[in-house]
């Protein structure tokens, strides 16, 4: 069955299971997740990591591959402020998450699907409640269609 | 007829990790009719297809006289050859060929044979190897002159110790200056150098070169030296090539197409040809 | 324009005779006089080939760019930029493609060209002049090695006026569908013929990020899906760079909207960085440096 | 067959028709500022005021990506699930003269030995209606590669415009066929309605065709300083050969993961620098003259001496869309010496 079929059958959307792209950095967010796990930290699985050296790494392109590939959401979180491993790498990141933030917008995607964030390497608990609350958000949100019905029209 | 461009099934029956980048495949059809019915000339090639991936074109490495299954050698470079660089025994690939035209051996009988390689390029002239040695009696002497940068990048390690042992074929094997390790038993030197030292009779020979564009330029003119007639000396032309049957345009040498009248070719043709290669 | 045109033949054939440069890229006409196209002039003999109009719409920078090896293999150029061209040319220099030395601008005031060559019939008059030239600071070129022409006295508008300005307006008040249907419908036209970055000199990559394949980031085939990414990624690759002088939209052989994307980025990069592209060479593109403050409300 | 007429109501009707009878209707229509062949399915958005669409019709025969087959691993290797070609009837109205004689030469290239089914299959199905010029621009050459505006080679039926309708030559038996299927969109021409007159583009008398294929065929003239310097200015993008009718350069490329995806064929242009670029770095054409060359001898040298048929129909699209203005004809002028 096709990705729009299932998404489409799926009629209450408390059935339906988002799922979630992470891009985090390794030393902070990853630390953070890390954490809540050992803890034993229960938060709700939709959400699939990936993890990279520093956020200055997570290349815009990430976001659109992750949306094709059929993701509903895609959450994208580093070091805060002041605390990158690599001293600077989050400044640029920032910097071009402000660009590419406003360029996603004017090209209509919705940008209630992307979230940003700053986890450290010991806010387990805030990387637990976001999550949760990314889940609950996308949940509500249904599936994102809009990449999927592109992929449809092109194989049409 | 059945869509071009669609391949046959293939297992991947065994690998060979012939350098550190460099593997042979050898492949059978999964088709049951296919393995039996298949045949092919030596020099022709094929492409190869890792899915997901794409298509990349390959010799036919393996000699037409060994029924059952074919064989290809590549060097893990791009993204196709990457993707068949981390395939394992048992498991499938795509194959479409034999596409090009192949190497007039039926003339050559009763004639000399001296093959010169350089690096990767060994697997064409190993079909035809094969082909000859399978058939000695019908040819004269084998001579072969393969070289390659380093003692390690040199391909098919098992078979040219075979070839060295056997009295029925000289084997002149050579690395770069500075690619020698300490036990290296052969010579040291450029293909064409070491060529040009081992004063191969021209006379009642065919030569057949394969090299990488700059060896087979020098090649020639050491041949030409050696006395052999540009009539004499077989070559193969490679270029990039997506459909392999004369349609998709780029691998063109002025307008003669590669993969529909070539590769194989006489220095006599190669000289005739617009510069673009 | 005659005087110009008579200046800039004189300047051009004095700089190749006493040999400062080998080769002056500029603007000639086509056979029948109707078109104007990029020549290169290497003979002095040959500089009365040279014309300054408002059909002179191409950038020139492009021609300065690694991609050009057999343009840079005849030596050092002079270049007949007008003010916008320029402007390319600083975002090399400040790059390091160019460098400042290596090539001799021969700056043009400018009184606007038009939109395409196609749309001068008789007289350049504002309705067929882009956006760009509307709001031109630069009509007197700014960094040069000599000037051709009178000095213009145009003073943009404060505020910067022109349809693209407005129809960004318009799309931001938009829904978020809104907006989707509406740059899905122009992507949906692309047929990846990548006219939009080779004619930006800014693109000036020897390997596009569309030619990666290892992983394959943005797919080749001229699919809605390769092209929105393909769109997307090659407006981000020029965020804070482009110096919107609108030759991709120019270019695009299928009038995909591009100086919106462009413009966009533009204005976010002016108002979130305080950064203008291409009038200083020596200061920092926004996104190779930072602030510690810079402002966002969206990381939470 | 006799000349046939059909008013402009009745070429609504025979749009409905074809339409309604599973085929495609394809005609000039304003797309985004320009006039492009698209399907319709209605004669509303048919123009007929242009001298060519911006796209070439090769489009119904050999679209610009196609998918060839989808594959999936799975437990038994690799299953391949090839896509059938899709051979509505095509019916292409308002092709200009010049570039009917397009999808011949296309032919040549996709059935030399090996049949590529992808285009062959689609092509059989198409008809194409031509509609002689009744104007011409600047960057039309056609009557310099020895075509015209009378020229019928390649057009199925071809169409003469008059006041309010068409007169009708079928010239193929394919055309005939089309115009006995559809003969209630047919009538006899009424009184009163004549041909509008063709007008030929200007000749470029430098051109000689004859000259200029022997200088092409001289491997000297390969090296020859004046490709470098007429074709220096050339930006390397494709929008000359995605606009040619008959360029016919493809890339075969895979889409999708390890697990399932397809193949496609897609458009691809002898003028990109990756073109023809080898695993190892080395490329043959590594500067954007050797391309332009090697699209130059295509269209003059390698179209005429190898598959005998036109390679150039000087429909000018390649002048028009360029955006460096690099005009195909100067290099014809200049190669003719």
């Amino acid at each position: 069955m096709s990705e729009e079929a299932k998404a489409e059958t799926t009629d209450s959307k408390e059935s339906f299971e988002p799922k979630i792209m992470a891009f985090v950095c390794n030393w902070c967010t990853y630390a953070g997740a890390d954490l809540a796990g050992t803890s034993r930290m229960e938060y709700r699985p939709n959400v699939r990591i990936i993890k990279l050296p520093c956020t200055g790494r997570i290349d815009p392109l990430f976001i659109i591959k992750a949306f094709e590939n059929g993701a509903d959401g895609v959450l994208i979180s580093g070091c805060h402020p002041g605390d990158c491993h690599y001293t600077t790498g989050n400044y640029h990141a920032r910097r071009r998450w402000i660009a590419f933030k406003d360029l996603l917008d004017f090209t209509g995607i919705d940008m209630s699907r992307v979230h940003f964030s700053w986890v450290s390497a010991s806010e387990a608990i805030k990387w637990v409640e976001l999550i949760n609350n990314v889940t609950d958000d996308i949940s509500a949100l249904g599936p994102f269609m809009d990449f999927k019905r592109l992929n449809k029209k092109e194989a049409e | 007829m059945s869509n071009l461009y669609i391949p046959h099934l293939v297992t991947i029956e065994d690998i060979y990790e012939e350098t550190s980048d460099i593997r042979s495949f050898k492949l059978v059809f999964k088709d049951k009719e296919l393995r039996e019915t298949f045949e092919f000339k030596t020099g022709q090639f094929g492409l190869y297809s890792a899915f997901g991936l794409g298509e990349s074109t390959f010799c036919l490495a393996s000699s037409p006289t060994r029924k059952g299954y074919i064989q290809c050698t590549f060097r893990k470079t791009g993204r196709v050859t990457n993707g068949l660089g981390e395939l394992s025994i048992g498991d499938t690939m795509g194959f479409r060929g034999p596409y090009g035209n192949h190497f007039p051996i039926e003339e050559w009988k009763g004639k000399n044979i001296l093959f010169i390689a350089g690096g990767i390029a060994l697997p064409p002239v190993r079909s035809v190897i094969w082909n000859i040695l399978d058939r000695h009696e019908d040819f004269g002497n084998v001579t072969i002159v393969y070289g390659a940068k380093t003692v390690a990048d040199l391909v098919y390690k098992e078979e040219l110790r075979h070839w060295d042992e056997r009295p029925d074929i000289k084997l002149i094997q050579t690395v770069d200056p500075g690619g020698e390790t300490d036990d290296w038993q052969g010579k040291v030197g450029f293909v064409p150098t070491v060529l040009e030292e081992s004063k191969v009779k021209a006379e009642n020979t065919i030569a057949v070169v394969c090299g990488p564009p700059i060896m087979i330029k020098f090649c020639l003119g050491a041949l030409g030296k050696l006395g052999f007639s540009d009539d004499a000396v077989f070559t193969t032309l490679e270029n990039k090539m997506k459909c392999g049957v004369g349609k998709c345009g780029r691998c063109n040498v002025g307008d003669i197409y590669i993969c529909k009248e070539g590769p194989v070719y006489t220095a006599t043709q190669i000289k005739t040809m617009f510069a673009d290669f | 324009m005659g005087k110009m045109e008579k200046e800039l033949r004189e300047k051009a054939k004095e700089l190749l005779e006493s040999g400062e440069v080998a080769v002056v890229i500029g603007y000639g006409f086509n056979r029948r006089k109707t078109r104007v196209t990029p020549v290169f002039i290497t003979d002095p003999a040959e500089t009365d080939k040279l014309v300054f109009n408002a059909l002179c719409v191409n950038n020139l920078s492009i021609y300065l760019t690694r991609k050009y090896k057999d343009v840079q293999r005849i030596g050092r150029p002079a270049i007949v930029a007008k003010g916008c061209d320029i402007k390319n040319i600083v975002v090399l220099i400040t790059e390091g493609q160019v460098k400042r030395e290596d090539v001799y601008i021969i700056g043009m005031t400018c009184e606007g060209v038009a939109y395409k060559q196609e749309l001068l019939k008789e007289k350049l008059v504002p309705e067929i002049m882009p956006v760009k030239c509307h709001n031109c600071d630069v009509r007197n070129p700014h960094v040069t090695d000599t000037v051709i022409g009178e000095k213009s006295d145009f003073t943009p508008p404060e505020e910067p006026t022109g349809m693209v300005f407005d129809k960004i307006k318009q799309i931001e008040s938009m829904t978020a569908t809104e907006r989707w249907d509406f740059w899905n419908e122009h992507f949906t036209r692309c047929i990846k013929c990548y006219a939009c970055r080779q004619l930006c000199s800014l693109c000036y990559c020897e390997q596009c990020i569309t030619e990666k394949n290892m992983p394959q980031w943005i797919e080749t085939s001229a699919h809605p899906r390769g092209n929105l990414a393909w769109n997307l990624i090659r407006a981000m690759h020029l965020a804070g760079r482009c110096t919107f002088c609108g030759e991709c939209e120019r270019g695009c052989p299928v009038n995909i909207p591009l100086n919106l994307v462009n413009q966009k980025l533009v204005l976010t990069v002016k108002n979130a960085f305080d950064f203008e592209s291409g009038y200083d060479e020596n200061v920092h593109p926004p996104m190779i440096v930072f602030k510690e403050d810079d402002k966002e409300s969206f990381i939470k | 067959m006799t000349d046939r007429y059909i008013s402009k109501e009745s070429l609504g009707t025979l749009i409905t028709t074809v339409n309604k009878s599973g085929g495609r209707f394809v005609a000039p229509v304003l797309d985004a500022r320009q006039v492009v062949y698209k399907e319709v399915a209605s004669i509303e958005p048919v123009v007929d005021d242009y001298i060519l669409p911006r796209n070439s019709y090769k489009e119904v025969a050999f679209p610009q990506t196609e998918v060839i087959y989808k594959y999936e691993l799975n437990r038994a290797g690799v299953t391949i699930d090839p896509v059938e070609i899709e051979a509505r009837e095509t019916i292409v109205f308002g092709a200009r003269p010049c570039e009917a004689a397009s999808l011949a030469s296309l032919n040549s290239v996709f059935t030399w030995d090996f049949i590529d089914e992808t285009y062959t299959k689609r092509e059989e199905r198409v008809v194409v209606l031509s509609v002689g010029c009744i104007n011409a621009d600047d960057e039309c050459f056609c009557t310099t590669v020895n075509l015209s505006p009378k020229s019928t080679t390649g057009s199925d039926v071809a169409l003469y415009e008059t006041d309010n309708g068409y007169i009708a030559t079928p010239i193929t038996d394919k055309g005939k066929a089309f115009v006995k299927t559809y003969s209630a969109s047919f009538a006899d021409t009424p009184k009163g309605e004549k041909r509008k007159e063709l007008i030929d583009p200007e000749k470029i008398e430098g051109v000689d065709l004859t000259k200029l294929g022997e200088t092409l065929a001289k491997t000297e003239n390969y090296d020859n300083p004046k490709w470098a310097e007429l074709t220096r200015k050339c930006c390397g993008c494709g929008a000359c050969t995605y606009s040619c009718p008959t360029c016919h350069c493809f890339d075969i490329t895979d889409e999708g993961t390890a697990f399932e995806g397809e193949r496609r064929k897609n458009w691809d242009a002898c003028q990109f620098d990756h073109f023809t670029l080898h695993a190892s770095g080395h490329n043959p054409r590594d500067t954007q003259y050797k391309r332009y060359r090697n699209r130059f001898m295509c269209k003059f040298h390698i179209y005429p001496t190898k598959f005998n048929s036109t390679g150039c129909v000087g429909c000018g699209r390649c002048i028009r869309v360029c955006p460096v203005r690099l005009d195909i004809t100067e290099l014809m002028e200049a190669m003719s010496k």
